[in-house]
């Protein structure tokens, strides 16, 4: 790395990822020796049908710039359909953090394949750099959304999520 | 509280060249928690999994982190090595210093740095992993074959021929499918009867099959190993036990006009029949529709000539419940056929080929019948319509397939080839005929298969045009074909006296509806889906239940068959344990919180959401909440993800778990 | 006839007029798999140089100025017996209307100037009358064709049958149906039109 | 009697060279109580010529008429094969393109119409009407008359444009004909191109073509054909003996519109029907078979 940019921004990537595709296909970047910026941390899970939008929540407020959500294509999940639930919560999802102020550009969406080491490159640089150069997250930081991850839902606003799901 | 063993890898130079190995297991031994850190340059090694096991036992380890390669590479190896050294193996997790960041990263500085945070993530998360019980379940060492044609026939027969009890279900009176029909066979052209009636009659006589015919599946319960399954055997009318097959009945029945399925409704049948002589099991089976018993009370003539008794009017149909292990599908095709199709029915017919109209346009499968020595007419190749034995035979090949208009976008693989089997057939029988065959592609990769295919060109002079039919209409006793040749650009137009359509191979009706019952999926057409195209082409994703045959697309008999043996393989490989161990990754129902919404039973693709009640001592019904069925679970966590009172968990991956990982950083 | 060979390279390939014909159309190009169904089924394929299927092929190819130098596409009547009977769905009938647009507007080297002719008076009469004024199209036809004899023995009896009308049809509208026309031309100007 | 109403949109046809079908489609609704409101102003449609080299202004022509239908209450009714089909094919194809909505937007300088139902005159006497009371309706069944029912290709191709009936297999017109106690023969060439508009362009074309019709036709035993496009009758009745002169052959098929044959089963008189328009006699066959006095 540039030696220069020593004092830039480094934003912090967190990517939820499901065992069987991106997780793989992110190992593949490794075997192959391809080189993507250090920022992202792999989460794993076993499908992405297992990833709760408050997880989301809970990583802005533990400090991610950025967030990478990320499993097989549509029609090859392991577990059958759920990516497919997954997108579906999502888009429900979606609406709320834009709504309690989540500027989009910063949670990325996508399918990397487990052939697909390139893209699981591009997929992390790309979202490395744009959320750079929109710089550190700070909206949401402050929002005392703690601990719903867990807790009852006496929120309004993530009861209207899961109604929407 | 917990003592952490943190175990760093060098993998030789793979990490330590972009990684400070040692500065991570510094800084990991300052984490709270850990009690051990050390790093090794060899962690899998023998020594490195010593070495393990040994601090493990020295420092009184409850977790253990192995900061190394993937867990895709070597988690089972560590894991192993926890469980050698007395520690449950789902304490022992992997963080990914080498794939996620010695490999993909130049930069020491940031590398080491991310792999301190990866290992901190993992301290954090391995300390709220429980304690995870190996899931076993008992086998039910019997299998069931729903499907009698080749598919099912072989699959059962390499299962019993292994010592295993076979149940086998077949809808029609006699097992044999469609190969049963077939004349002769490519790409040998041996004759189909010959291989596939000693393979029925073993099948009758073996010891470890109990054959069901006329019978369907009603309803499957369970799961991998331990499934109950309802069979329903519809009312025959003829005591099986009683009837001796010597046919009597069948010669005597007054009823003899009805049109005989199996001949493709070229011959009759009576109204008490079996399908075809060589039927098995070689017992008859009244046609209520058609008796004049069942329609007006009267007759009774079968039930007179009768020696053993064995007619028995008033028979009803009967459930049996059979429990088995695993499940093998071989359910078969039917053919797409031309006429109006009905209302709703998203496959159109052929109003250009006159909708099934013209008798003399029959498809492949008539044509079988025509040529087969047992056929109706003794292998005499004679249009339907008057008898005569046509002279100019035209073929046309993907009729439904390979049409989006109609439908049906695939190929249909059989086609080509018997086609060309076809105006072989047709050559040797009428030596001055002569047959012509519209074609696009000729669709015939296979061992042997192409030289076939030629050989009914080159030596069976068919006549082959590579160009499709626009329309089919009678003139006369013709049939006029216009057609057209793309290779010379022109139309062309054949006087044809037989007109033989190679319909698309469809999955059989119902299939849909026989794969919810089974919990397995299908694709937009009905063809039921395997696992993975290359890596579990026989298995179903539903656990224990695999395919075999042409339910799962187009196939040959070649094909057919090795896949029926490569289930029966999976099925012998299941049996081959008494009880099953699988990956303790699935989710559990939190009672007290379940508030009985069962959306987590919606959204499993398994099935693995069963509802239970829960009663008071006096047993009164309190609620009705979720129970996930382990041996069913798949472990995808899309229930835990769903619940809205967050009251199902994924061992393994729980919400702690994730949660300690995501404020680690 | 002697046919020039095809020299196939991406220059050659004219794609772009290719996308046109397929954005006019509203059909695919690239889903035939050259079945030749619609040939076969075609009741003017025998009059054509190009039978339908070979049409779309030398869409495929990007040859679109090969069809322009034939006549096949000035001998489809519209019957619309290929685009039924397409396995692919290859709506031909209007790639077909698409192709004469194109030589239309080129003025194209079309080899059957009669059925261009007799369009274009089509359209005239409709643009001066509002409504189609058979006399003056038949009329008029027949003496820009140079056929003036044509069809003579049709006429006096078509008079006699009160089937062929003397004055043209009135209409309120046709001051109407020629703003459409001027509006299409001034959109075409403008490029704004397919 | 109903209460049915519709806009009727005629066509340029039926004003001019087919003024016997535009009569007798009056006469029957009439005799049923349909009632048929002319669309005031109506334009050419653009027939085959315009969607032939110029999709947009075949597009604006029939938007333009769609609108002006709107000034009428009631499904449109078009007795024209063509018009039909041009309507129909607007409504699809302006359904499906946004882009070309907008074209047409402007081209017409107006909002487009696309909800009204345009309905050709064989679904308002087969469905709207209904075949059991047109049974009920007929005083002179047309028993002894063998009728070939001929569709050409407009009436029901494309697939999923006109939704008049089965696209191969259509049966709407025999239907009719029974309902009125005609007899109908199947025959090869009810859904062959009779060569269309290239009458006036390249009568040889049209001469082939139509030859083979009426041979079939002739070959299936029919007394006559029967039509419900102004284009198939041109070419059918008009060219006959032409055709027949050329091909050395001798028809003598009546060409009936369907609503002249309804008409007469209704008993509307015929010289109401304009029977006598028609270029190939029908007073015999009409006189043989009883269905007009006469010696
Ligand atoms: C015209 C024609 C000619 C052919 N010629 C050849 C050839 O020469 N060589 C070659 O290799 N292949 C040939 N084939 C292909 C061959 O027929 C198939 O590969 C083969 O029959 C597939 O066997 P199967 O057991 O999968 O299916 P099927 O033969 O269809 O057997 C399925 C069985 O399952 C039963 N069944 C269906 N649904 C249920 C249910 N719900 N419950 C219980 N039972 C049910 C059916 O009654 C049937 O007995 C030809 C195919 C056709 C159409
Ligand atoms: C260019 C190309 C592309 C392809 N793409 C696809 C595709 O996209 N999808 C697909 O499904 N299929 C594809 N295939 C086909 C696929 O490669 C084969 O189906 C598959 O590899 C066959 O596997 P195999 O194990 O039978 O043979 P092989 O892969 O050839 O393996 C045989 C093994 O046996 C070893 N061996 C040989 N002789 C001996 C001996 N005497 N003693 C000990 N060992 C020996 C060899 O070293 C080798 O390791 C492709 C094939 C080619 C050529
Ligand atoms: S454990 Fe993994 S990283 Fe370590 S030496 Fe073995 S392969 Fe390499
Ligand atoms: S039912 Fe009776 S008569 Fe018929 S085959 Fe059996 S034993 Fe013979
Ligand atoms: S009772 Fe029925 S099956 Fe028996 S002989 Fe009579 S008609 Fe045939
Ligand atoms: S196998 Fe041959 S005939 Fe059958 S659908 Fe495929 S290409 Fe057509
Ligand atoms: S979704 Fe949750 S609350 Fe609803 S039934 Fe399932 S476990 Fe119970
Ligand atoms: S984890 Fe997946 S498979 Fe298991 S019960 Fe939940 S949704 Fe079903
Ligand atoms: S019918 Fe369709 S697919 Fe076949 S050649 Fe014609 S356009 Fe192509
Ligand atoms: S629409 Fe044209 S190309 Fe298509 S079949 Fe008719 S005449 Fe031939």
């Amino acid at each position: 790395m540039n030696p220069e940019n020593k004092n830039r921004f480094e934003p912090k990537i967190i990517a939820f990822v499901c065992t069987w595709c991106t997780y793989a296909g992110a190992d593949l970047a490794g075997t192959s020796r391809m080189q993507y910026p250090a920022n992202v941390r792999v989460i794993k899970f076993p499908c992405t049908g297992r990833i709760d939008p408050v997880f989301i929540i809970k990583a802005f407020q533990q400090g991610a710039d950025g967030i990478l959500i990320s499993g097989c294509h549509p029609g090859d999940c392991h577990y059958i359909a759920g990516n497919y639930h997954a997108r579906r919560r999502f888009a429900a999802f979606r609406k709320l953090l834009e709504f309690i102020g989540v500027d989009l550009n910063r949670i990325q969406f996508s399918w990397v394949s487990a052939a697909e080491g390139g893209k699981w490159v591009d997929v992390v640089t790309d979202l490395t750099e744009r959320v750079r150069n929109m710089g550190p997250m700070v909206e949401f930081k402050e929002l005392a959304l703690e601990e719903q991850w867990s807790g009852g839902l006496d929120s309004p606003d993530l009861q209207q999520v899961y109604e929407a799901i | 509280m917990s003592r952490i063993g943190v175990f760093i890898c060098h993998c030789g130079e793979n990490i330590s060249r972009t990684v400070d190995v040692e500065r991570v297991a510094s800084q990991a031994s300052l984490m709270a928690g850990v009690a051990f850190s050390t790093d090794y340059k060899y962690m899998c090694s023998d020594p490195g999994q010593t070495l393990v096991k040994k601090a493990i036992a020295e420092h009184n380890l409850t977790h253990v982190v192995v900061a190394a390669c993937s867990p895709r590479m070597h988690e089972r190896t560590f894991r192993k090595a926890a469980e050698q050294a007395g520690l449950n193996p789902y304490l022992c997790e992997m963080a990914n210093i080498r794939e996620h960041c010695s490999w993909v990263h130049e930069n020491r500085e940031e590398a080491t740095q991310k792999a301190i945070e990866i290992v901190g993530m993992l301290i954090e998360r391995v300390k709220k992993n429980r304690i995870l019980p190996t899931i076993t379940v008992p086998v039910t060492k019997r299998a069931l074959v729903i499907g009698g044609g080749i598919a099912g026939i072989q699959a059962a027969l390499d299962v019993a021929d292994c010592g295993h009890q076979v149940v086998l279900v077949e809808r029609e009176p006699s097992i044999g499918g469609h190969m049963a029909q077939l004349s002769e066979t490519f790409p040998t052209l041996d004759c189909s009867q010959c291989i596939m009636t000693p393979k029925m009659v073993d099948l009758a006589n073996h010891p470890n099959i109990t054959l069901h015919t006329y019978s369907e599946i009603e309803q499957v319960d369970g799961y991998i190993g331990n499934f109950q399954v309802t069979i329903r055997k519809k009312a025959r009318s003829v005591d099986e036990h009683k009837c001796t097959g010597c046919g009597i009945c069948i010669t005597k029945c007054p009823q003899k006009k009805i049109p005989n399925i199996f001949d493709c409704n070229i011959g009759m049948r009576t109204a008490i029949y079996v399908p075809f002589p060589q039927a098995v099991p070689n017992v008859p089976v009244i046609d209520r529709e058609n008796c004049t018993m069942f329609k007006s009370g009267k007759c009774g003539v079968c039930q007179k000539v009768c020696g053993p008794g064995a007619i028995d009017f008033t028979q009803e149909d009967i459930l049996i419940t059979e429990p088995v292990g695993a499940i093998i599908v071989a359910t078969g095709f039917e053919l797409y056929t031309i006429t109006e199709k009905a209302k709703g029915s998203p496959i159109k017919g052929y109003g250009e080929f006159g909708h099934g109209k013209i008798p003399d346009v029959i498809d492949g499968m008539t044509f079988e019948r025509l040529a087969s020595a047992s056929g109706p007419t003794g292998g005499k190749i004679l249009r339907p319509s008057d008898g005569k034995e046509p002279k100019q035979v035209v073929f046309i090949q993907c009729v439904g397939s390979r049409s989006r208009e109609k439908g049906i976008s695939y190929c249909s693989k059989v086609c080509c080839m018997y086609t060309a089997k076809h105006t072989m057939l047709y050559h040797h029988k009428v030596h001055d005929g002569q047959a012509y065959v519209f074609f696009m592609d000729a669709r015939v990769p296979g061992k042997s298969y192409d030289e076939f295919w030629r050989r009914s060109i080159e030596e069976e002079e068919a006549v082959y045009i590579r160009g499709m039919v626009s329309r089919l209409y009678q003139k006369g006793d013709k049939i006029v074909v216009m057609g057209s040749d793309i290779a010379v650009g022109v139309q062309v137009e054949i006087e044809a006296d037989l007109v033989v359509l190679a319909t698309a191979v469809q999955p059989q009706k119902g299939a849909d509806l026989l794969a919810q019952k089974l919990g397995i999926s299908y694709d937009k057409y009905n063809f039921y889906s395997e696992a993975h195209a290359k890596l579990r082409p026989v298995e179903c994703a539903t656990a224990g239940i695999y395919l075999a045959g042409a339910c799962q697309g187009p196939k040959d008999i070649p094909d057919t068959v090795s896949q029926a043996s490569a289930a029966a393989a999976k099925v012998m490989a299941l049996f081959s344990k008494d009880r099953l161990e699988r990956e303790p990754i699935v989710a559990r129902v939190k009672e007290a919180t379940c508030v009985g919404c069962f959306a987590c039973k919606k959204v499993c693709a398994y099935g693995a959401v069963e509802e239970k009640e829960i009663r008071d001592r006096q047993g009164n019904l309190l609620k009705v909440i979720a129970y996930v069925n382990p041996g069913v679970c798949a472990g995808c966590g899309t229930c835990q993800a769903t619940c809205p009172s967050k009251s199902v968990e994924l061992d393994g991956y729980t919400d702690e778990q994730i949660v300690a990982m995501i404020e680690a950083l | 006839m002697k046919k020039k060979k095809m020299h196939i390279s991406q220059e050659t390939m004219d794609v772009e007029m290719v996308r046109k014909v397929e954005q006019l159309s509203g059909t695919s190009v690239r889903r035939c798999f050259q079945c030749g169904k619609c040939s076969a089924g075609c009741p003017m394929a025998t009059f054509m140089d190009h039978p339908p299927n070979r049409i779309v092929r030398l869409l495929q190819l990007g040859q679109w100025q090969r069809i322009l130098a034939g006549r096949s596409i000035w001998y489809c009547v519209s019957c619309e017996t290929c685009s039924t009977r397409c396995p692919n769905q290859v709506h031909l009938a209007s790639i077909m209307d698409a192709l004469r647009k194109l030589s239309w507007d080129q003025d194209g080297p079309s080899k059957e100037s009669y059925v261009q002719l007799a369009n274009k008076l089509f359209l005239q009469n409709i643009r001066t009358y509002g409504r189609q004024y058979e006399l003056r199209l038949a009329a008029v036809f027949n003496v820009k064709s140079g056929q003036f004899l044509k069809d003579m023995m049709l006429g006096p009896k078509l008079f006699a049958k009160g089937k062929l009308k003397v004055f043209h049809q009135k209409n309120k509208n046709i001051s109407e149906v020629e703003k459409i026309f001027s509006r299409i031309d001034e959109m075409r100007r403008k490029g704004e039109a397919l | 009697m109903s209460n049915l109403k519709y806009s009727y949109y005629p066509g340029c046809s039926l004003h001019a060279s087919a003024t016997e079908y535009d009569i007798s489609t009056r006469e029957v609704c009439t005799a049923l109580g349909i009632e048929l409101q002319e669309i005031p102003d109506w334009i050419c449609c653009g027939a085959t010529p315009a969607h032939n080299v110029d999709e947009l202004l075949s597009l604006s022509l029939s938007a333009k008429n769609l609108e002006l239908a709107e000034q009428v209450p009631g499904d449109m009714a078009v007795s024209c094969a063509s018009c039909f089909s041009r309507l129909k094919f607007t409504q699809h194809i302006l359904g499906k393109s946004e882009t070309k909505l907008k074209l047409v937007e402007k081209a017409i300088d107006g909002p487009v119409h696309l909800e009204r139902r345009v309905k050709h005159l064989l679904e308002i006497l087969a469905r709207d009407y209904g075949l059991d009371k047109l049974a009920a309706d007929v005083r002179k069944p047309l028993s002894d008359i063998t009728v070939a029912c001929y569709y050409g290709c407009l009436l029901t191709r494309p697939t999923d444009v006109p939704n008049l009936d089965c696209t191969e297999a259509p049966t709407i017109m025999e239907s009719i004909v029974e309902t009125v106690g005609g007899t109908t023969v199947p025959w090869t060439h009810r859904l062959e191109c009779c060569g269309a508009n290239f009458t006036l362009s390249r009568p040889p074309v049209v001469q082939q073509l139509s030859n083979a019709v009426l041979e079939s036709a002739k070959n299936a035993g029919a007394d006559c054909i029967v039509v419900a496009c102004p284009l198939c009758h041109g070419n059918l009745d008009i060219r006959q003996k032409e055709i027949e002169s050329i091909y050395g052959s001798s028809y003598g098929l009546p060409i009936f519109y369907i609503t002249q044959l309804v008409g007469l089963a209704l008993g509307i008189p015929p010289e109401r029907l304009g029977l006598d328009s028609l270029c190939v006699s029908p007073q015999n066959l009409l006189k043989e078979k009883k269905l007009i006095q006469g010696a």
